[in-house]
């Protein structure tokens, strides 16, 4: 895979004694959306956050092997985590809205990387709502606070406020396990949408969602990867027994 | 793309701030640090069997300390056991029963209000009400009444910010299972607040500990000890100095030798007194959470 | 199908123990109120009539406080502007300092360092503000009067106060309030729900960043709780001072020797009698006023702010998982369900 | 003023006169004190112990409060009394003169102490004024000040901020600390009285306790401040007025100037009291008792 | 519909001045799976709350009209709300688990409503658990704190929490939104179960769910109910145009 975006090599990753990912090797393509799949627990989640070098928050965590950025090893010493995190942009399971304004949510991350001007903030805002399909609902009351939004709102909102910093590679930990069919779909229009700029890599519990929108698929099981392929491939023709087990449902 | 992210991007502010920091925190770790150090160099010379053991004696010419050790004693036991129900109470009162609304809000300002008030004021209503009115006179029970009232808005405060820091949704689980209210607040709210109760605690225990303007005209600054087993009861209706009383009477007699002995003893109890409430809170999370 | 139980039948033992615990908590909660009305009014009953006898315009305004002379004079305009611009100036050094460490404390510190230095300033917030001032007598005042010579080299008008003025009262206020300051600031940083650090972490922001536009925002409420809890012992503070500003009444200049609203009545309210007595419980009442107006002001308008946003509480309130729902109107933390809408 | 001036410098006339009929040895008041002191604790052991079954009987409390310049007279006395008789608990606040005589006009207390004579309000109110003893007041300056005493003016010239610098009055050139106790201490109106500067002095620090002024002196360059007879130790230099140097003989002769009374008053006469107190005063009227008085640095009255 | 467990009439919620349910009529059949569904924000949470009084909790709600379980009126004021939802449970949307073990959690329903005997108790702990497919992996930590378990966890140990007090009722919002399809398939064949001795009712966004699982479907739109029927006519054969609509994903 030549134009992959990001790399991994042997990658392994240790909360304390617990060894929840083992020697990981995956390629994310560039320009389409990769999508995570596997049973609870399996270390979907953990393994995104090791692409934006989230886990560095954690207490105790030990990572072992090599991810690359476009050929950059982004845990090398030298790396500005910052920079990393604006390029590989990340939006998370649980919606996570700041306590402040909606507006104020929106322009936090264009504001970190140093736009003042209003007119651009206001469009950056405006364009970031309406591309992740809440901005009718909100643009009324743009001043308010961002708390008194529904679950499902509130979620669509941290995917815009991920998008308003332009990132290069989108990680979404199953950003629309609290939207309904309607929003689901108009997100999965607008990743459909991002690819075409961007690199999407999303993780979903829905089987559906994942050969819908991705482009290739990775299963994960108790830390390990078993298989990864494009997506048709992984649905139609799995090579691992697991994997065909997994998604005919004969385990979990 | 444009920007590798090999290479940091300096950021002006960031490391200001981040220099702002560092000199803040050794500035005040030093401060502290060489308050302690200092009063334990000078201090600790002071420091003999007969200072911990005895009462001071004009006639022989030996100081020590018994006396206030013992008073401090009762008043922080006194007072704690007054405030901490009423000061938890009411806590539980404003975040989990109060509709909010000018009652809670006037519970809140006046609860803020207690707790600006300055600790001599507390001392002239003191000794007005509780000595003159309620004819208590100078005596332990005077003071600390009055340091209750002081103390009361500390642990109010921290119970209150620690049951606001309970997830909601600990609260819907709970009674979404039929649980009454007092029954999920014993079981779930108080448990996980209990970190913070104790903060609340050890600092009424801190301030109670460390006061003196409130005490010099409440509590006096007598020094005996009881003379029978009934004098342990009826002290309490006597005047007793604490510890920082008589740290006080001595720095302004300037025998700093004293006065450094006990500030060291002071500095000693307070350590215990927060281990202890460390240990007691840390029980608690082991028990409540594993 | 009906089963055995009606919903409507309640088991009274128990509502009555559910009565009982919500009318204990009532009444406790009423003990503030309470206590702040009967302090006042006695305040109140004890400290107005010498306003009265002595003239309003001459308690405040007055510059010459002579209790004692012949011609009493009983002005205490100057000892309530030490007290306004020592506090001032106390909490002017020791609140940044203090917030400054308790950032560094709970966001920049090494684990092992902050665990020793957690307990050691819990410590010194215990420690009897006597011992500051003790300090204040043996190093700050001799430091000062260094100084004082040396500015002063040669001055016929300056009166010589041996290093004990307004400034050594100062900085022991400042390093009295640290502890109180530190400890409360970085209990409310670490209450902020993580969740609100890695989203910012996750935008690209900064650690630094992070902690000045999210991590002290949503720790507001806390951090206003150590302002006022500071300015409060700032204010109140009279032990501690007495020894060390000189206590005379004078015009609050840094080399002048000075007397607070607190030690104006700590230092002579045990030898005064008849009106003398009385002006220095109208200098207690005087304190109790500063202490209300600041109070207000300082919770009002940290507050009003607060209330634009709707952000506070609901902020600190969420947890890990749970993400607040403040609704439309202003939705007290204290009933709203989350981590459900 | 002048007249609370003439009655007062009459009554400590009176008593100083009456103070130099009983005899008391030494030169030196630091020897004096310590003699005195072993003395009194044999004599206090001795008579507990020879008239134990007549005090037996002899129980109660009494409190005392008021003028903190008294504590060590206060403390002793409690000591020694309680030591003779087991039975009785004697305690002492020191909350100052003013709000001990308060207490005890009010009642709260038995005994109210005033390093000060009463005022005529007080005694109208009808507390009795009992002096007890009678005590002087040093004027120190930091043991390493050159000058070795001072005229009257001088002293009311530094006091009232006319002399600002020592070598005005005989010392080096530094400037003048000024230090003084807070208006209303009885230390503070006996000197400021006795020297006729009342309401014109210009205190530097105005501090408010006796300890406190001995201290800041003590590590003050350049300070002076004035003080009780019986806290005097080597920490700081005493200076002779008119050179007259402050000593118990001086005092009692009447040369030198500034001293005051030590009262400890009571509501109503000490015969309207109850027989507890009264034991206390006839203690201190004793033998023992005035040992008692001269062993922590006071004199003897009448 | 004679076997209505529980029957709305003219309900009517007011958040402020937010009115949040609209007239809503509606009967809820006895030993059956009703499903709500309808767009983000329409009310589903709300109405599912008002059927147990945990709107009671929420400052500023109004509410009118009647709300019936077995034809009493649980907005009377002789209601004993403890055993209103002791008899009618609930599922949130988030996990919430307590901060105490895992036992604990489960254990603490039956300890309300008074079982004391720690044989009894062991044994609740474990059906509930089975019942919500989770025993297998937590048996070997029964003592361990429940916040230690991963979000899928968390949510099947809530689930095993309200099954452990034996409601007559359950109320689930979103259960499985958390969760990956296996558990999902396990906890949908325990709503099966279920509904042999209880009426269950979910609110859920994913419509496949809906007509898989529920007898009955209800469909929410800005705080009306648009249409109620069975299931099956609901997915076939929608009497309204909206519901049409949204059922084929036109908007939302
Ligand atoms: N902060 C942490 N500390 C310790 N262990 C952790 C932490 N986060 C996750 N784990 C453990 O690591 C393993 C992988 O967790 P992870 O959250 O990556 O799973 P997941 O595949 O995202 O599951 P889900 O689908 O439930 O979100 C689990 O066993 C989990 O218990
Ligand atoms: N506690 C509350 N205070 C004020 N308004 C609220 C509250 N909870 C919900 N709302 C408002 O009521 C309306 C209905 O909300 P509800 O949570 O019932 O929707 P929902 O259908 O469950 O949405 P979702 O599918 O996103 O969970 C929304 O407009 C919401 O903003
Ligand atoms: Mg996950
Ligand atoms: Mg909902
Ligand atoms: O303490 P005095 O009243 O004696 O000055």
């Amino acid at each position: 895979m030549n134009n992959a975006k990001i790399s991994t090599k042997k990658l392994n990753l240790y909360y304390g004694a617990n060894h929840a990912l083992k020697d990981v090797d995956m390629d994310i393509t560039a320009n389409a959306i990769t999508a995570f799949i596997g049973p609870s627990g399996c270390g979907k989640s953990t393994f995104l956050k090791t692409l934006n070098r989230m886990n560095d928050l954690v207490d105790g965590v030990k990572i072992d092997g090599e991810v690359t950025l476009d050929g950059e090893n982004i845990y090398d010493e030298k790396v500005d985590t910052t920079l990393l995190r604006k390029k590989v942009g990340m939006v998370f399971q649980q919606p996570n809205p700041f306590p402040m304004s909606i507006y104020d949510n929106i322009a936090y991350g264009p504001r970190i990387h140093g736009i003042k001007s209003k007119a651009r903030l206001d469009e950056i805002v405006e364009e970031s709502l309406k591309g992740a399909a809440i901005f009718d609902e909100v643009k009324d009351r743009l001043k308010k606070s961002a708390l008194g939004l529904s679950g499902g709102q509130q979620q669509r909102l941290c995917i815009a406020r991920a998008l308003a910093v332009q990132p290069e590679v989108l990680l979404m930990d199953e950003p629309t396990s609290a939207l309904d069919p309607i929003s689901t779909l108009k997100i999965e229009d607008l990743m459909e949408d991002l690819k075409k700029k961007y690199t999407v890599v999303v993780v979903t519990h829905n089987m559906q969602q994942a050969a819908r929108v991705s482009d290739e698929t990775a299963f994960f099981l108790v830390g390990e990867v078993v298989e990864k392929d494009i997506t048709s491939n992984i649905f139609a023709r799995p090579k691992d027994k697991r994997t065909e087990d997994y998604i005919t449902g004969r385990f979990g | 793309m444009d920007q590798s992210i090999l290479v940091k991007r300096v950021r002006v502010s960031d490391i200001v701030i981040t220099a702002a920091i560092y000199a803040a925190a050794s500035l005040s770790i030093l401060l502290l640090a060489g308050i302690v150090c200092y009063t334990f160099v000078k201090g600790i010379s002071s420091i003999s069997w007969q200072f911990l053991t005895t009462v001071p004696s004009s006639l022989k010419g030996t100081f020590g300390i018994a006396g206030n050790l013992l008073n401090t004693l009762y008043i922080v036991v006194i007072t704690l056991v007054i405030a901490t129900p009423i000061g938890v109470g009411s806590a539980i009162y404003l975040n989990e029963y109060a509709k909010p609304g000018k009652v809670v809000r006037t519970i809140e300002f006046t609860t803020e209000i207690l707790s600006g008030i300055p600790s001599i004021i507390f001392g002239l209503f003191g000794m007005v009400f509780f000595g003159n009115t309620l004819g208590l006179g100078y005596s332990i029970i005077t003071g600390a009444l009055t340091l209750t009232l002081m103390v009361l808005p500390l642990i109010t405060r921290n119970t209150q910010e620690a049951l606001k820091t309970v997830p909601e949704s600990y609260r819907s689980g709970a009674l979404g299972m039929g649980a009454a209210r007092w029954y999920m607040i014993r079981t779930i709210l108080l448990p996980s607040a209990m970190p913070g109760i104790i903060t609340g605690i050890i600092l009424a225990v801190g301030r109670i500990v460390g006061e003196s303007a409130a005490l010099l005209f409440t509590a006096g600054s007598g020094f005996l000890l009881p003379k029978s087993g009934m004098g342990f009861l009826t002290k309490i209706l006597e005047s007793g100095g604490t510890l920082t009383i008589q740290l006080y009477l001595c720095m302004s007699k300037a025998q700093y030798g004293e006065a450094f002995g006990i500030a060291v003893v002071l500095l000693v109890l307070v350590l215990l007194i927060n281990m202890l409430t460390k240990y007691l809170s840390g029980k608690f999370n082991v028990e409540t959470r594993e | 199908m009906k089963m055995a139980f009606s919903i409507v039948r309640g088991r009274h033992s128990k509502n009555a123990v559910e009565k009982a615990a919500q009318i204990i908590f009532t009444v406790c909660a009423f003990f503030a109120v309470l206590a702040v009305f009967s302090i006042t009014l006695y305040m109140l009953i004890n400290g107005t009539p010498a306003l009265f006898k002595v003239g309003l315009k001459d308690i405040l305004f007055g510059t010459v406080w002579k209790p004692t002379a012949k011609e009493p004079s009983f002005g205490i305009l100057y000892i309530i502007l030490t007290s306004i611009v020592g506090t001032a100036f106390s909490i002017a050094i020791g609140v940044p300092i203090g917030v400054l460490t308790a950032v560094f404390l709970a966001e920049a510190a090494p684990k092992k360092l902050a665990a020793v230095v957690k307990p050691a300033v819990e410590l010194l917030a215990g420690v009897p503000s006597v011992i500051y001032g003790l300090l204040g007598i043996m190093i700050l005042n001799p430091l000062m009067y260094r100084v004082e010579t040396a500015v002063f080299k040669g001055s016929e008008t300056h009166q010589f106060t041996g290093g004990a003025n307004l400034i050594s009262a100062v900085i022991v206020l400042a390093i009295m309030i640290l502890p109180t300051v530190i400890n409360i600031s970085e209990s409310a940083l670490r209450a902020v729900p993580s969740q609100y650090k890695s989203a910012s972490l996750a935008l690209g922001a900064s650690k630094i960043q992070t902690i000045f536009r999210v991590m002290l925002p949503a720790a507001k409420s806390g951090i206003i709780t150590a302002v006022v809890l500071g300015v409060g012992r700032a204010i109140g503070e009279a032990m501690a001072i007495t020894l060390v500003s000189g206590s005379s009444v004078n015009f609050p200049l840094p080399f002048h020797s000075v007397r607070f609203l607190t030690t104006a009545i700590v230092s002579e309210m045990g030898y005064a009698s008849g009106l003398h007595r009385e002006v220095l419980f109208t200098i207690g009442l005087v304190l109790f006023a500063f202490i209300m107006l600041i109070n207000t002001c300082l919770t009002k308008l940290l507050k009003s702010k607060d209330t634009q946003e709707k952000v506070k509480e609901a902020g600190s309130r969420s947890e890990g998982k749970s993400c607040g729902t403040a609704g439309e109107k202003k939705n007290r933390a204290g009933a709203a369900v989350q981590g459900e809408a | 003023g002048c007249g609370t001036t003439e009655t007062t410098t009459a009554d400590n006339g009176a008593a100083s006169s009456q103070a130099v009929a009983s005899e008391t040895a030494g030169t030196d008041t630091a020897a004096a004190a310590a003699g005195s002191e072993a003395a009194s604790g044999e004599t206090a052991s001795e008579t507990a112990s020879e008239a134990a079954s007549a005090n037996a009987g002899l129980s109660g409390s009494i409190s005392m409060a008021g003028s903190t310049s008294m504590e060590k007279l206060s403390n002793a006395l409690a000591e020694s009394f309680m030591a003779k008789y087991p039975g009785v608990t004697v305690t002492a606040e020191f909350t100052g003169s003013g709000a001990g005589v308060e207490a005890v006009a009010a009642g709260s207390v038995d005994i109210g102490n005033a390093s000060r004579n009463l005022t005529e309000e007080e005694k109208a109110g009808g507390v009795a004024e009992n002096i007890v003893a009678i005590d002087g007041i040093a004027v120190v300056t930091d043991p390493a000040n050159t000058a070795s005493g001072l005229t009257r003016e001088q002293l009311s010239g530094i006091y009232t901020g006319e002399i600002k610098n020592w070598k005005d009055a005989g010392g080096a050139d530094q400037a003048i600390v000024v230090v003084g106790r807070e208006a209303g201490s009885g230390t503070r109106g006996a000197f400021e009285e006795l020297l006729e500067i009342e309401d014109q002095c210009a205190y530097a620090n105005e501090l408010d306790s006796t300890g406190a002024v001995m201290a800041k002196v003590a590590a003050t360059p350049g300070a002076i401040g004035y003080v009780s007879l019986d806290v005097i130790d080597d920490t700081v230099k005493t200076l002779s007025i008119d050179e007259v140097e402050p000593t118990v003989e001086n005092i009692k002769g009447g040369s030198y100037l500034l001293s005051r009374p030590f009262v400890m008053a009571t509501k109503g006469e000490i015969s309207e009291q109850n027989e507890t107190v009264q034991a206390l005063f006839d203690y201190l009227a004793s033998d023992e008792g005035k040992a008692l008085i001269e062993s922590v640095g006071l004199i003897v009255t009448e």
